[in-house]
């Protein structure tokens, strides 16, 4: 099985075929072959027991979005992609041109919306304030831009997910 | 009248925590709960529960009518307020006591007297202990602005803008100069009444790099006072405790003895009954102010009945019920070993802090020696947007500070919520940070140092964490595909014997 | 050398336990395991994992030569044996000096000395310590039976067979005649050997409705020996402990102090380091035997942790790379609180506590004040056929024995296991029997009752019980088929206004 | 949806729909309608809320023989059997009739044999000995009988469930 996997910005491909021992996962990577110990304990559990004998228990998450997953490594969440086929274009985590939309994190209600469209704003101010949890959470832009279109009003609930403000 | 049951006015990781007690002391449990808390954990660990309707606090654990109605359907006798919602609320107690319910904390006048920050630092002025210069009425909403203005002034800057029915940071601003004071004041009142359903603030000195150490007492009906040994609170994001410890690094018994001695002249001075809390500021000079006091029980007990042994909550039941306090006063003041709790909140602390609510899809949480979990969340529970974040509270003891803070460093590794972000990563990096190994706390410390860190990552994710995650994911993918095609799963497969033989001659190279 | 990493030479809960401690100490860790134990909780908690091959304790957790293989691959510098299979094994610590590890237990001249019963028996003797009569040697398999009626009838019936190599109850029978008795040697001899690989036995005069009682004891390098306050260990079943407990209840300081005088005479006798125990008969007058000494970590140290807040693995450690003991010697000998221990094994208590090993398909583990949990499995792990039945250790700390009772009963409530019996109900029987909860306890007692009660279960299925079963299975029946059918879940639809106006009425009917 | 749930012995008829609100479930129990909210909590947990307001957190294990249970509720293990047809013949868990099979409760191996074919035993008379965890383990029969057939040989291993004697 040959997959892409990307991590970080950076895309590597695995070959990934059975070990010679029951439980062995064979990844060839680049010019190498990790031969793993890998068991699957069930809901999204693994535990990997890499060449040199350490122990590593990851639990994998699957995103929403298809190939996505969030892998927990001794306490670390880390954002990976596998997908089958190549990815065309501009890859999913480390897109970074064209129109920035930003998404609520969390569910919660709008309570102040400090900008209009056509508004110019700097990287980091604040464009959207929303509460959740008895807090007043300001999400900003991580880049300067032009505000485009505003998707909600204030007082407003809203999903995880939801686009709140167009930037570009 | 015996008390038989106890209804919990609270959810989450407290109610659990009371019911965990009474169960222990043979007494019924009524829950209550939101909609969206149906399948929460306190909801399923009493032995009866009753929804409240609605989810929004306003509507739910804030609804004094609705709580005695279900008092009344589930004939409980009694009730435990918890911390927040209506912990420090005097009508509710008042409520409970006219419709001859035992409530278990202090008297309705006596919340009314240590609630408000105003009075209550005027009980410390008249018990001699040392207050902080600021207000002495409280700035209700009707205060104009100007008249606003004028009374800060005299108070001088920096000052804090504090919520007279406030606690737990919410409803507070610190203002650095009179041209923000005005928008501080809004924000402040606007946060305190929808927290506390009172809009009135008061203005505090602001004291410079304080520590901020209380001391947890007990009051029983027939006068004698216990003070504890103290917490040390100090560690706050935007005045927010996050680590708690006992006893207080760097801190002396005779310090300690003075303060427990200055907590016990205002609980008496108050006619305080039941569990409570005195706050204090503790300046670089080790000066102490009286800060406020907390008419009910606090997040943070866990630490002192790790270094003390007492329950804390079964002590506030017999209390209500008229029992006489029996313990040693020496031994409440004489710690045995240390104690740090860690507050688990869903918040993501690489994204400022950011609450995060959701479903918690897989949980492993701590255990063994030295180790205390008080949860409010189990596997699968979806972690509601309409109440506080916090999730669970960690607490490690050992017989010395750098033994606890090392047995919270191991449990905080075994510990894991997948779904959902929590601050778990922050108290990795925090517990490392060299001036918490060495107990050089204050109040300001964890805001200013947050700052300077600009948003990097508590754990940063190095090549070892890529190499595991890319391994997982590529296995994962792998399995996944090959459990599709096959019935049988790779690990019960049975050994060959040469690949044992194989096995064994590569472990022996 | 600085001790960097230790190869825990064990499984189970206990490896976890040690491996817990080398963390808090900043040491790195490296697990052994069997084929069955890949997915077992010790080896993804290590650092490092190396495996043993096969799965029959002799092929494993009992090969001298495998283990120092791994712990020469692995760079380990040190060993931690854990109890039971090689903890008290003289070759194994030999072996381990001998490829320049150090062995965390005491020298294989005093492991040989003190775990073999009979020239343990003559050192006690020596130290001054009160013995029960016995065999002076060891019975060993070459002695023909009619010699060993001889040295039986000499001792005098009731009478104990014990394994020379014992501990656990294994290879150990009670013979109240001389009729039973080769068959009860011939039996005794043969577990001993599949237990420990050694066939030696010894006999001993039963002393009638005995406690256990034992004193852990910690030794350095330097001549110091530290003997704590007792712990009582006399809920036993077929001679295997079941409940321990710390302090003993109705036990006097003065008893307690002759006690632990005796054991740490017996211990400098012996030349003992790192962490032992001795163990003590004592009758109904109050007068003690020495029993046997234990030459490792015990199953229950727990109890003794929780009442003196020392981490005796942590001490085993620092004693092995040649610290000083610097604690207490009064502190030791003063219990603060009472803990109480139940070991859960994988048995089912309601068929004659037959062994019943499986995979775990569903597990809840208390936690909350009071509460530690030293478990060895997780959810999803298959308990294997090979090894001990015990899965975990609860262990619950009160102010005094009562609350710890209460405690433990409080946990036990939260205690769920699916998918395999265990003890768990039992203890909760245990813990409410009046002759526990007076603290009237002996080694014979579980024994008859259960023979009392001839298999009646421990927790009776009420009505109550069987109402919920239907009432549970009915409606996963239900959900399941209409799960079938529809996309979306019940919970998850929206409230209609009439359908919560309408329970708000029924609420307040 | 109508089911036939037999415990203990004692079939009972119930009747399952919906309730009023979310997450209700009617059951029509003989004469009486209990709704209770149950909500599932998925790998075969449930909370269930009686009228009375009684919470019940139970753990229904599917077991290998089509149609059982074992319910775990307050600690204690209720088997029970569900079924949407009426059972003909002899209930299976009150079944008493016919020769008796010992079947092994767990994995172990056959240390001990100590009947044959035509012996007679009496009720609680050790048929089998298992080992299993380091301990052996007598399996009796809880009636008296007649050996059948001894299906198994000293020294074999056996897995849980096997049949190991007949009674008569």
């Amino acid at each position: 099985m040959r997959l892409h996997i990307e991590q970080g910005g950076r895309v590597r491909q695995v070959t990934v075929s059975s070990g010679a021992l029951p439980g062995e996962v064979a990844l060839h990577l680049d010019d190498t072959v990790l031969v793993c110990d890998v068991r699957d304990l069930g809901h999204g559990r693994l535990s990997l027991r890499l060449p040199d004998g350490s122990m590593r228990d990851v639990v994998v998450e699957m995103d929403p979005i298809p190939g996505h997953r969030t892998v927990h490594v001794q306490g670390v969440r880390v954002p990976t992609m596998a997908s089958t086929r190549v990815r065309r274009g501009a890859s999913g985590v480390a897109a970074h041109a064209g129109p920035l939309r930003i998404v609520a994190p969390m569910p919660g209600k709008v309570v102040r919306l400090p900008v209009r469209p056509g508004d110019r704003v700097e990287a980091h101010q604040p464009v959207v304030v929303i509460e959740a949890m008895k807090m007043e959470n300001a999400l900003s832009a991580g880049r300067a831009g032009t505000v485009r279109e505003v998707l909600v009003q204030e007082g407003m609930s809203v999903e995880a997910g939801r686009p709140l403000v167009v930037l570009e | 009248m015996p008390m038989k049951t106890i209804l919990i006015a609270n959810r989450g990781e407290i109610a659990v925590r009371i019911m965990r007690a009474c169960r222990e002391m043979g007494l019924g449990t009524v829950a209550i709960y939101s909609d969206v808390d149906r399948e929460a954990r306190h909801v399923r660990y009493a032995d009866r529960a009753f929804p409240l309707v609605g989810n929004a606090p306003s509507d739910t654990y804030l609804r004094i009518d609705k709580i005695l109605d279900i008092a009344r359907l589930s004939g409980a006798d009694a009730v435990h307020p918890g911390y927040g919602f209506l912990a420090e609320n005097e009508a509710f107690a008042q409520a409970c006591l006219e419709a001859g319910l035992t409530f278990i904390g202090p008297t309705p006048d006596v919340i009314a007297r240590m609630g408000s920050k105003t009075t209550a630092r005027d009980c410390a002025i008249a018990a001699g202990a040392p207050v902080v210069p600021g207000t002495q009425t409280p700035v209700t909403p009707d205060v104009a602005d100007a008249e606003v203005q004028r009374l800060a002034d005299a108070v001088g800057y920096p000052l804090m803008v504090k919520a007279v029915a406030g606690g737990g940071g919410k409803g507070m601003r610190e203002v650095r100069e009179a041209a923000t004071l005005v928008d501080a004041v809004r924000t402040a009142r606007s946060e305190a009444l929808g927290a506390f359903g009172d809009a009135a603030v008061y203005f505090e000195r602001r004291v410079l790099r304080p520590r901020h150490v209380e001391i947890q007492l007990l009051a029983d009906q027939h006068g004698t006072v216990i003070p504890f040994v103290e917490r040390e609170c100090s560690v706050q994001r935007r005045h927010q405790k996050v680590i708690e410890e006992s006893p207080a690094p760097r801190f002396s018994d005779d310090l300690r003895r003075r303060m427990a001695d200055a907590a016990a002249a205002v609980a008496r001075a108050a006619g305080y009954t039941n569990a409570g809390t005195i706050e204090f500021l503790v300046d670089a000079d080790d000066a102490f102010y009286f800060l406020e006091m907390n008419t009910r029980l606090q997040v943070e007990h866990p630490v002192t009945e790790m270094v003390t042994g007492v329950d804390l909550v079964q002590w506030q039941i017999r209390i209500a019920r008229g029992e006489r306090l029996t313990l040693s006063p020496e031994q409440a003041l004489t710690p045995r070993g240390h104690a740090i709790e860690c507050r688990v909140y869903a918040e993501d602390p690489d994204q400022r802090f950011m609450p995060r609510p959701g479903r918690i899809t897989s949980l492993a949480v701590p255990g063994g020696p030295g180790i205390r979990d008080d949860s409010g969340v189990e596997v699968g529970f979806e972690v509601p947007i309409y109440y506080d974040s916090m999730i669970s509270k960690l607490i490690a003891w050992g017989t010395d500070r750098e033994q606890a803070r090392c047995r919270m460093l191991r449990a905080l590794g075994e510990y894991h919520v997948g779904g959902i972000p929590t601050t778990l990563p922050f108290f990795r990096w925090m517990l490392e940070q060299p001036a918490f190994i060495r107990g050089e706390l204050d109040t300001t410390m964890l805001d200013a140092e947050l700052e300077r860190r600009a948003g990097e990552p508590f754990v940063p994710v190095t090549d070892a964490h890529l190499d595991a995650a890319l391994l997982a994911t590529a296995s994962s993918a792998f399995l996944a595909a090959r459990r599709a095609t096959h019935a049988a799963l790779p690990g019960t497969a049975a050994r060959s014997g040469w690949a044992t033989a194989a096995r064994l001659g590569a472990l022996r190279k």
